[in-house]
């Protein structure tokens, strides 16, 4: 029953920020919202029995994600709002066609079998079954990961540079 | 378990090149930048010397993520053709756009996701290798940093991936629920029991999440709006390396994924991609007939070929599969000796891209006039061109399982995209050379790519024989006979 | 009714949607960003909870993966952004329309 | 000579390839001379081939040339046909020719292109004998339309002349509509009888037995083609115009043997005809009716070369009548003497005009008999004969026409043919008083140096009035004693009759009522005669009060019924009309309408796909979500 | 492998890509040495084709001289070129054209950018020969489509005042028109699978395919559709006009002589044979369209005053004439079409030359600048007069040996028709004739016009005199065509 409560908060609380970013009035007020996103997630990871995942939540999504954000706002001074849309009937149709699109996947979900397993009786080490899985069968996603974090390196150092005054 | 690199030797050998060129690039000496380009092309050259090696009918697998099989082999020398071909023109590109050395580095690395996405089996693998394909491709996009038109491209191309890449996995997520695996052979086999889509609602969703993400990649309507704007945007050189190699990887690894995870939907999806496939060739054809820049008309064509592509991937079976291999490589060819000859014109800061700008080029530039014709021509599917006998094979294969309709309303969209492709090659052999137009300037590496990949569609529409012959044999691990 | 894996993945279909709303909707390059990435967690969402209920690591393992590339995403992202505002003093995603027609 | 009969029409040929290509070197006189030794050499192998038949048995002799056209079962193989038939026409044709090839070198001495005239003329000769000793209908044909060119060119021959040209342009279309009938004729022809070769078709017509429409329809198609060739009602309109060309032109192709082309072409096929008689009664009754209205028309002209033009129409209307009423015989007899007196009277024409220095209009005349005696005499010669004077060559010709046409039951055809042989007699006589009696209307400076025509024209005139008056009597009817030889000749080719409607030849009149209607048409040449010279000589105001008190019947005719006109309105400018709706409003807007149409709409659905490709990220990511809201449904839906 | 024993065919259809490319080797101001190669070349393929002729076994129906070699073996692809009764004249007729093509564009044009204009007639020569000897189907859309390339350029760089628009209409139609006939022989090559299980696109074993009716009327219809663009056919004539007027003189005679002539082949080769069924079927509309296209074409001949386009005209009457002929299937009516094929090729070709002469002398094509040219020019006279009456069909002249065989033939299957058909006969007369007065004959310009050089002497000379030889000794085509044309009526009789 806790669980249940538990669930409904950290749900409300993630639709809350969700719905936060989108409508805050400038860049930094939707940052924050993005901040409770993440951590209400992040406690949900928990309840799904995964710690290990919730807690690179935590450091890499809540932190290093948004704190470069604001960084990157706070160095560009562009916390100012936006102007009138011109088109706002696009705005309408958009919305109208996400949430469409959301009853099409609830309608989805509902028919279909759903997983529903219990959890396993003896508490598994989460961390050493992901070590285990990481450097055994995902090894070739961990290198491609690898290079992917070699790819945001040389974007950072080509793009952001200054032209060599030499 | 032990792990046998030899399966990944092809993407083993392209990770090293990188490392070096990013060496070499490290130590920032003034002529570095030729070298790393040559090291690069070097790379490309002995990973493409290991794919043919290591081809044969067996399909050894990395920890069942990625089969180094012969679709895989061979969908890997297309990547390497597509990547060879864009550093010969980056060689050119550098010096002329003044781009920044990494070009080389990000195209060696979008190669590498290429071949990983052309040989993985395993879904985890394949949004991992796609990703790193499509995040190479948006620094690339926008790698001319100091002109607006390139960053925007690379700005909008980013926003809209992101977009895409989370419908991906939306679909990845869906299929994981259903089915409880990422593995395409269990999805195969679990949703073999299956019959209709209704059955299996939520594995159904994840196909359709799935196609979203890879109809965005290979730009299918309506999925393809950021086409026109990401190609006339970027450097040439990226236009080039995006519209034949991003689009092929797209296509091989679809047609991995229908072929072991959903055979059984074949002819459920079969209607559906027919409809895309119109589609995508009337508004890709019938949008370019406006256009007044060459390179943006040059964009609106390859969604049209993707249209005529997606004809084969809706007929399935051999023929339709080992057609879509075939356009691959022509398309490969002629389109990117089309973009090489577009940068040929240009100039730093002065593309030289509008109409007007190829007027009477064949008194300016003879031999670089005849090629863009050739090119046309060949887009446009005229006899003794490779791009006809793409066409040819494409249409075969959509009669052969009763999709006449479909290959005659193809037809008709040629005709349509003739008329535009016609009028590039007329304003370049009619009209009077206006005195003030830039001298062209065509160096060595460019000279080559344009001579080659000519040489190489007239070559392929005469006598294609070999090549179909090894294609019929690439697609014998996929489809099984 | 005890929890299962249907209110986890309806709950990241919600968070999905209104990522998407704000992708349509703003006009500011960073809210935009963020709701991309907001889209990625909802996803994470349903992976992790699927794998509870499906009670296997594979799950948690791609979520993972899906973080470190949502860094590098960002990454790249916010470089191409200050590259942009080098040039031109804007983050509205509507100035951004040279390329059209 | 039989067996040489292909030389008769090589002849001419070489001419032809001899002046078109060597002209120059002969200059005038060596090409003249050649010219018309070419026509001498084939009139005489001509004459000697009809001196050889004389004396054979069976008169029909074939002499095989070279296979033309053979595809499939079509087979068409030149053949020579000389029978009584052919070797009268080749006689008639060579000889006439010859004389007026003489005159020529007279009368064309002065022209820069006199070359090229002769070898216009050769061809001309060459083209008529390949008609006339053809033995496939396809052949005929062949020199059918070589008649048809050769009138072109040589009516057109002063082309600088916009008159000459629109002529000849105007005969020769009028022509084609006629050589089309022919053509369809000749087509339904061998589709019923399976080949064009005469000798075969005579034998089959015997024993086939023909659906009822078909023999009519082949028939009248290929009267269609002899109405356009010998200009009658309605395809006359050509021949006075003709007029335009040189008047040897006009003497030999308008007169003597062109025109006549279309009673041979009927004579030659009279088994067709006999086996319809509808075809035969259409034949003569247009006979008829042209040989009126064209003497009506001739009444009234002032040009000296139309009235004799008219007055071909009306003879060659005789000509028809004859055929028509299945007197085959009596129409080639009456086509050889007029050849004669036509010719002569033509070439007489001619060489009034040539005193005249080129005055046609007969009112500026008068008076000339004693300046240019010799030329006075052979018309007068050539004009009683025409007139039907007793004893002169067209008194027996047409005389037996009138009889057959009464003898056949055709009465009232048989009237209007007298009242126009009254009329013949009428006009031609107010020529020659006009022309030669009466005082001199000629004006001054012309009047000076009237002089009369050189030897060379005169010649060919005199040997022509003496065929003129001689000719008669090859065919003199046997109840004045003669032995009508040259029918009897004749009925070795035209012998033919259908086998049930066997025409009773003169069974059913007694002689009483033949030598009744004899002396009834010389009472009515005479009164022609008389009446002519009351009005053109004694009362010369007579001719205006009477054209005053007819008024508006006067203009019509004299206005030659405004045919002209008529076709002008009905046929030629409607086509034309229709040609320029068709290449203004249809092809440019309709036809290239509907593509461009196609191409502006596809480019228009191009621009509006432009319109959508704004340029901002968020309407693409509109379009995404679009695309999955689509598939998502078509997943569930399906 | 054929009677010559050496592959005699590849080597006439191969000769002038040959020469082509050795002329672009040439420098750009090379221009007489260019010419020269050119007429060489032109020439020699000329021989080679009469060489053909002369080892033609006459009174066989079959296909000879064959070539036969793997191509594409995945797709049952195969080059095979072949000659028949019906194809060898339209060969022979090609390469003549060509030679005169040539020798007319040896003046007529600047002397700058030569060298491109002969390697692309050169390449158009062995275009066209392919379509004509091409065995394979696809092998002969091949031909069909890659020789619009080089007409394309050669309308479009050389040609008169709008010519890029007219070469671009010329060949987005031809293309259009011929799009569904690439699917088409996919379709067909599938159905010979299916029966046999081979892929085969000969046109040989083809023949023998039994086609379901209903893929037989949309087979012949997309066939019928690309030839009927490409003869032209009435309803899709418009490009006509404009490519005839706008091309340069030598182009126009290709186009209208023979280009034109490879719709008609299509027809009797592919159409006809493959889909007899529907051919029967749908022969009467066609038959009402090409009537419709003899008066049509006619009657708007007769109200132009532009020469060229006068002539334009003209040439759709006579092609449709020659459709109607072959759509009346008898042994008649299709021989007297072929025959006419060859023989309005020549026609045609000396009547553009002569105009193109006329347009050089007087730089410009309006008839009423002319007037009285035969006083200045008598020889440029009399060859327009001849090269009039044999289009008017003069007997004697090659058109008539053709065209009335082709009435006869239609008369004996559609009366109505024939009378029709015969109609054309009479306009063509009067629209031709008014031609030749306004030009010719009335009263003389003054500035007076050259009479015609020794060059241009020497090009028209021989067509004349082949249409006289042709018209007296028909036979010496029929005698080869008509074989050939029992065998395609045998066989939808039989069908």
């Amino acid at each position: 029953m806790l669980e249940i409560i538990l669930f409904a908060c950290f749900a409300l609380a993630a639709i809350a920020g969700a719905i936060w970013v989108i409508l805050g009035k400038n860049a930094t007020w939707s940052a924050l919202g993005l901040l409770i996103n993440f951590c209400s997630l992040g406690a949900l990871y928990i309840m799904l029995n995964a710690p290990f995942v919730a807690l690179i939540q935590f450091i890499v999504y809540a932190g290093a994600i948004v704190v470069m954000f604001l960084f990157v706002i706070m160095l560009l001074m562009v916390a100012r709002g936006e102007g009138q849309d011109k088109k706002p009937v696009q705005r309408y149709a958009g919305i109208a066609l996400a949430v469409l699109l959301t009853a099409g996947l609830v309608y989805v979900a509902v028919g279909a079998t759903m997983p529903h397993g219990a959890l396993p009786a003896t508490p598994q080490d989460n961390v050493r079954i992901l070590g285990l899985a990481l450097f055994s069968e995902y090894l070739l996603p961990l290198w491609m990961a690898g290079v992917l974090f070699l790819i945001g390196m040389i974007a950072v150092v080509m793009l952001a540079k200054r032209k060599r005054e030499a | 378990m032990a792990i046998d690199l030899q399966v990944l030797a092809p993407e083993a050998i392209i990770l090293a090149f990188v490392l070096i060129t990013l060496f070499i690039y490290a130590l920032g000496s003034k002529r570095s930048t030729t070298l790393m380009g040559w090291l690069a092309l070097a790379g490309v050259v002995l990973a493409g010397a290991a794919s043919l090696y290591y081809w044969g009918d067996t399909a050894p697998t990395f920890q069942g993520m990625v089969a180094a099989d012969g679709y895989g082999l061979f969908a890997n020398l297309v990547f390497l053709l597509a990547a060879g071909l864009a550093i010969l023109m980056g060689l050119e590109a550098v010096r002329r756009f003044d781009l920044p050395a990494e070009v080389f580095v990000l195209v060696l690395i979008a190669t590498l996701g290429m071949m990983l996405l052309g040989s993985a089996v395993n879904l985890v693998a394949v949004f991992l290798a796609l990703e790193i394909l499509s995040i190479a491709l948006y620094v690339l996009t926008a790698s001319e940093r100091d002109e607006w038109r390139s960053l925007e491209a690379g700005m909008k191309y980013f926003i809209l991936g992101g977009f895409a890449s989370a419908f991906l996995l939306f679909g990845i997520a869906m299929i994981y629920g259903a089915t409880g695996t990422f593995s395409l052979a269990e999805i195969g086999a679990k949703g073999g029991s299956l019959w209709a889509l209704r059955d299996a609602p939520l594995l159904a969703a994840g196909l359709v999440f799935l196609l979203i993400g890879f109809a965005f990649k290979v730009a299918l309507v309506p999925f393809q709006m950021w086409t026109p704007d990401v190609y006339e945007g970027a450097p040439s050189l990226v236009t080039a390396f995006m519209s034949a190699g991003a689009k092929a990887a797209g296509f091989v690894a679809l047609i991995r994924i229908l072929e072991t995870a959903f055979p059984y939907w074949r002819a459920e999806w079969g209607w559906v991609l027919a409809v895309i496939a119109v589609l995508t060739m009337s508004w890709g054809n019938m949008a370019a007939l406006g256009q007044r820049s060459v390179k943006r008309m040059l964009a609106y064509s390859s969604i049209a070929h993707a249209g005529y592509i997606v004809i084969g991937l809706a007929v399935a079976a051999r023929t339709g599969y080992a057609s879509v291999l075939f356009y691959l490589i022509c398309y490969t060819l002629m389109n990117v000796g089309a973009f090489a000859v577009v940068m040929a014109m240009g100039r730093k800061g002065e593309p030289n891209e509008d109409l007007d700008d190829y007027t009477g080029l064949i008194r300016r530039k003879p031999g670089l006039a005849l090629a863009m014709a050739l090119f046309m021509l060949a887009l446009a599917g005229i006899p003794l061109t490779a791009g006809f006998l793409a066409k040819l094979y494409v249409f075969s294969a959509a009669v052969v399982e009763g999709y006449a309709w479909l290959a005659a309303v193809a037809i008709v969209n040629a005709v349509i995209s003739a008329y535009y492709y016609l009028r590039v090659a007329a304003r370049m052999f009619f009209g009077e050379a206006r005195a003030e137009a830039a001298p062209v300037h065509v160096s060595a590496p460019l000279g080559f790519v344009v001579a080659l990949t000519s040489l190489a569609t007239v070559f392929l529409g005469v006598y294609p024989a070999p090549l179909l012959e090894f294609i019929q044999a690439a697609i014998r691990p996929l489809v099984g006979f | 009714m005890s929890l299962s894996s249907l209110h986890y993945f309806i709950l990241s279909a919600i968070l999905f949607t209104i990522g998407g709303i704000g992708v349509l909707v703003r006009r500011n390059v960073f809210v935009i960003f963020m709701c991309v990435e907001m889209m990625l967690n909802a996803v994470n969402l349903s992976l992790i909870a699927f794998a509870r209920y499906l009670n296997k690591a594979d799950g948690q393992l791609l979520v993972l993966f899906v973080m470190a590339i949502a860094a590098a995403e960002v990454v790249v992202g916010l470089a191409i952004l200050v590259a942009l505002h080098r040039k031109r003093p804007t983050t509205d995603a509507d100035e951004m329309n040279v390329l059209r027609g | 000579m039989l067996n040489y009969a292909w030389l008769v029409l090589i002849f001419p040929l070489v001419g032809v390839i001899i002046n078109t290509f060597f002209g120059r070197y002969l200059g005038k006189r060596g090409a003249g001379i050649l010219a018309s030794a070419m026509v001498g050499l084939s009139f005489v192998g001509a004459v000697w081939m009809f001196a050889e038949l004389l004396g054979l048995e069976d008169r029909v002799v074939t002499r095989p040339l070279f296979d033309w056209i053979s595809v499939g079962d079509f087979n068409v193989q030149v053949k020579l046909l000389i029978d009584p038939l052919s070797s009268v026409m080749a006689v008639v044709v060579s000889g006439v020719s010859f004389l007026i090839h003489i005159y020529s070198i007279g009368y064309m001495a002065h022209d820069e292109r006199f070359v090229r005239f002769f070898a216009y003329l050769n061809l001309f000769v060459f083209a008529m004998l390949t008609l006339v000793l053809a033995e496939n209908l396809l052949v005929t044909y062949v020199g059918w339309e070589g008649v048809g060119l050769c009138s072109y060119l040589l009516i057109g021959f002063w082309f600088e002349r916009k008159a000459a040209a629109d002529a000849g342009k105007k005969a020769f279309l009028v022509n084609r509509v006629g050589d089309v009938g022919f053509a369809l004729g000749l087509m339904m022809l061998f589709v019923t009888f399976g080949t064009l070769s005469m000798s075969q078709v005579l034998e089959q017509a015997m024993v086939v037995r023909l659906m009822p429409g078909v023999a009519t329809a082949i028939a009248l198609l290929l009267f269609v083609g002899a109405v356009g060739k010998s200009a009658q009602i309605p395809l006359y309109v050509w021949l006075p115009d003709a007029m335009e060309g040189p008047t040897p032109v006009s003497a030999l192709i308008h007169a003597a043997t062109m025109v006549t082309a279309g009673v041979y072409m009927v004579a030659r096929t009279h088994m067709l005809f006999a086996l319809s008689p509808t075809a035969l009664t259409w034949v003569a009754a247009i006979g008829g009716l042209t040989a009126f209205f064209a003497a009506t028309i001739a009444l009234t002209q002032h040009d000296l070369k139309r009235v004799l033009a008219y007055s071909t129409i009306s003879q060659l209307g005789y000509m028809f009548l004859g055929v028509g009423v299945g007197a085959y015989a009596a129409g080639i007899f009456h086509l050889t003497t007029h050849a004669f007196f036509k010719a002569l009277l033509f070439l007489g024409a001619g060489s009034v005009m040539h005193a005249l220095a080129g005055e046609l209009d007969i009112r500026k005349m008068g008076g000339l008999r004693n300046k240019i005696p010799v030329t006075f005499w052979t018309f007068l010669f050539a004009a009683l004969a025409i007139a039907g004077f007793p004893g002169l060559a067209g008194f027996f010709s047409k005389d037996e026409i009138l009889w057959q046409t009464f003898a056949n039951g055709k009465t009232l055809l048989w009237a209007l043919a007298l009242l126009t042989a009254g009329l013949t007699a009428f006009y031609i006589f107010r020529l020659v008083f006009t022309v030669f009696y009466g005082e001199s209307r000629v004006d001054k400076k012309v009047a000076a140096h009237i002089h009369e025509s050189p030897k060379v024209m005169t010649a060919p005139m005199a040997i022509l009035a003496f065929f003129s008056v001689i000719g008669g009597y090859i065919g003199v009817p046997k109840i004045l004693g003669g032995s009508n030889w040259i029918e009897h000749y004749l009925d070795g080719s035209l012998g033919w009759h259908a086998p049930e409607a066997a025409i009773a030849e003169t069974a059913h009149a007694s002689a009483g009522t033949e030598w009744a209607l004899l002396i009834l048409s010389v009472i009515v040449a005479l009164a022609g005669i008389g009446l002519a010279y009351v009005f053109y000589v004694r009362r010369t105001d007579l001719p205006t009060r009477v054209a005053k008190s007819l008024g508006g019947l006067y203009t019509l005719v004299y206005n030659k019924y405004k045919v002209d006109e008529l076709y002008m309105a009905v046929i030629v400018k409607p086509l034309r009309a229709v040609g320029k709706f068709f290449a203004e409003s249809v092809d440019g807007p309709v036809v290239d309408g509907i593509a461009e149409g196609i191409a502006a709409l596809v480019a228009l659905i191009g621009r509006g796909l432009q319109a959508l490709q704004t340029g901002l990220a968020r309407n693409y990511a509109l379009g995404i979500l679009v695309g999955a809201v689509l598939l998502l449904a078509y997943a569930l839906v399906r | 492998m054929n009677q010559m024993g050496f592959p005699l065919l590849t080597l006439v259809v191969w000769l002038p890509l040959l020469g082509a490319i050795l002329v672009y080797a040439f420098r750009r101001e090379q221009v007489k040495a260019v010419k020269v190669v050119a007429l060489a070349f032109t020439a020699l393929t000329f021989v080679g084709t009469l060489l053909l002729w002369a080892f033609f076994r006459s009174g066989e129906a079959g296909y000879q001289f064959v070539d036969r070699a793997a191509w594409i073996p995945q797709f049952g692809v195969e080059y095979a070129l072949g000659v028949d009764g019906i194809s060898l004249f339209l060969v022979i007729l090609a390469a003549l054209l060509f030679v005169v093509a040539v020798l007319t564009s040896w003046r007529l044009l600047p002397a700058e950018g030569m060298r491109g204009y002969f390697a692309l007639l050169l390449f158009m020569e062995t275009g066209v020969l392919g379509v004509f000897t091409a065995l394979d189907l696809v092998l002969f859309y091949v031909f069909w489509e890659v020789m619009l390339v080089p007409a394309f350029f050669l309308i479009g760089r050389w040609g008169g005042a709008k010519r890029v628009r007219a070469a671009t209409k010329f060949f987005i139609y031809t293309m259009a028109g011929s799009a569904l006939m690439l699917v088409a022989i996919l379709a067909l090559g599938y159905v010979a699978y299916s029966a046999t299980g081979a892929w085969t696109f000969n046109v040989a074993n083809l023949a023998g395919v039994r086609i379901p009716w209903y893929t037989q009327l949309a087979l012949f219809g997309a066939f019928a559709l690309a030839f009927a663009v490409k003869a032209p056919v009435v309803p899709f004539h418009t490009w006509l006009p404009d490519a005839y007027v706008e091309a340069p003189t030598p182009v126009t005679i290709l186009l209208a002589g023979i280009l034109g002539k490879m719709g008609v082949y299509g027809f009797i080769r592919f159409a006809i044979p493959l889909f007899r069924d529907a051919a029967v079927y749908f022969g009467p509309t066609i038959q009402i369209l090409a009537v419709i296209g003899v008066l049509y074409g006619s009657l708007i001949a007769l109200v132009q005053t532009d020469l060229k386009r006068l002539v334009a005209y003209s040439s759709l009457a006579h092609v449709s004439l020659i459709v109607l002929g072959l759509f009346a299937v008898n042994a008649q009516s299709m021989s007297g079409a072929v025959f006419q094929s060859v023989s309005h090729g020549i026609y045609i070709a000396a009547l553009f030359a002569l105009l193109g002469a006329l347009e050089a002398r007087k730089g410009t094509r309006d008839i009423a600048a002319f007037g009285g040219v035969w006083k200045a020019a008598p020889v440029m006279g009399f060859f327009l007069l001849i090269a009039v009456l044999a289009s008017v069909g003069l007997p004697g002249l090659n058109a008539f040996a053709g065209e009335f065989v082709l009435l006869l033939g239609v008369f004996k299957a559609q009366k109505a028709l024939a009378v029709l058909g015969a109609l054309g006969m009479i306009f063509g007369a009067w629209y031709m004739l008014t031609l030749f007065q306004r030009v010719m004959q009335g009263a003389a310009k003054p500035e007076a016009l050259a009479d015609l050089t020794g060059l241009e002497k020497v090009t028209v000379a021989p067509l004349l005199l082949l249409a006289l030889v042709f018209g007296v000794q028909p036979n010496l085509l029929y005698s080869i065509i008509v074989p050939a044309v029992e065998a395609v009526v045998k066989a939808v009789a039989a069908r």
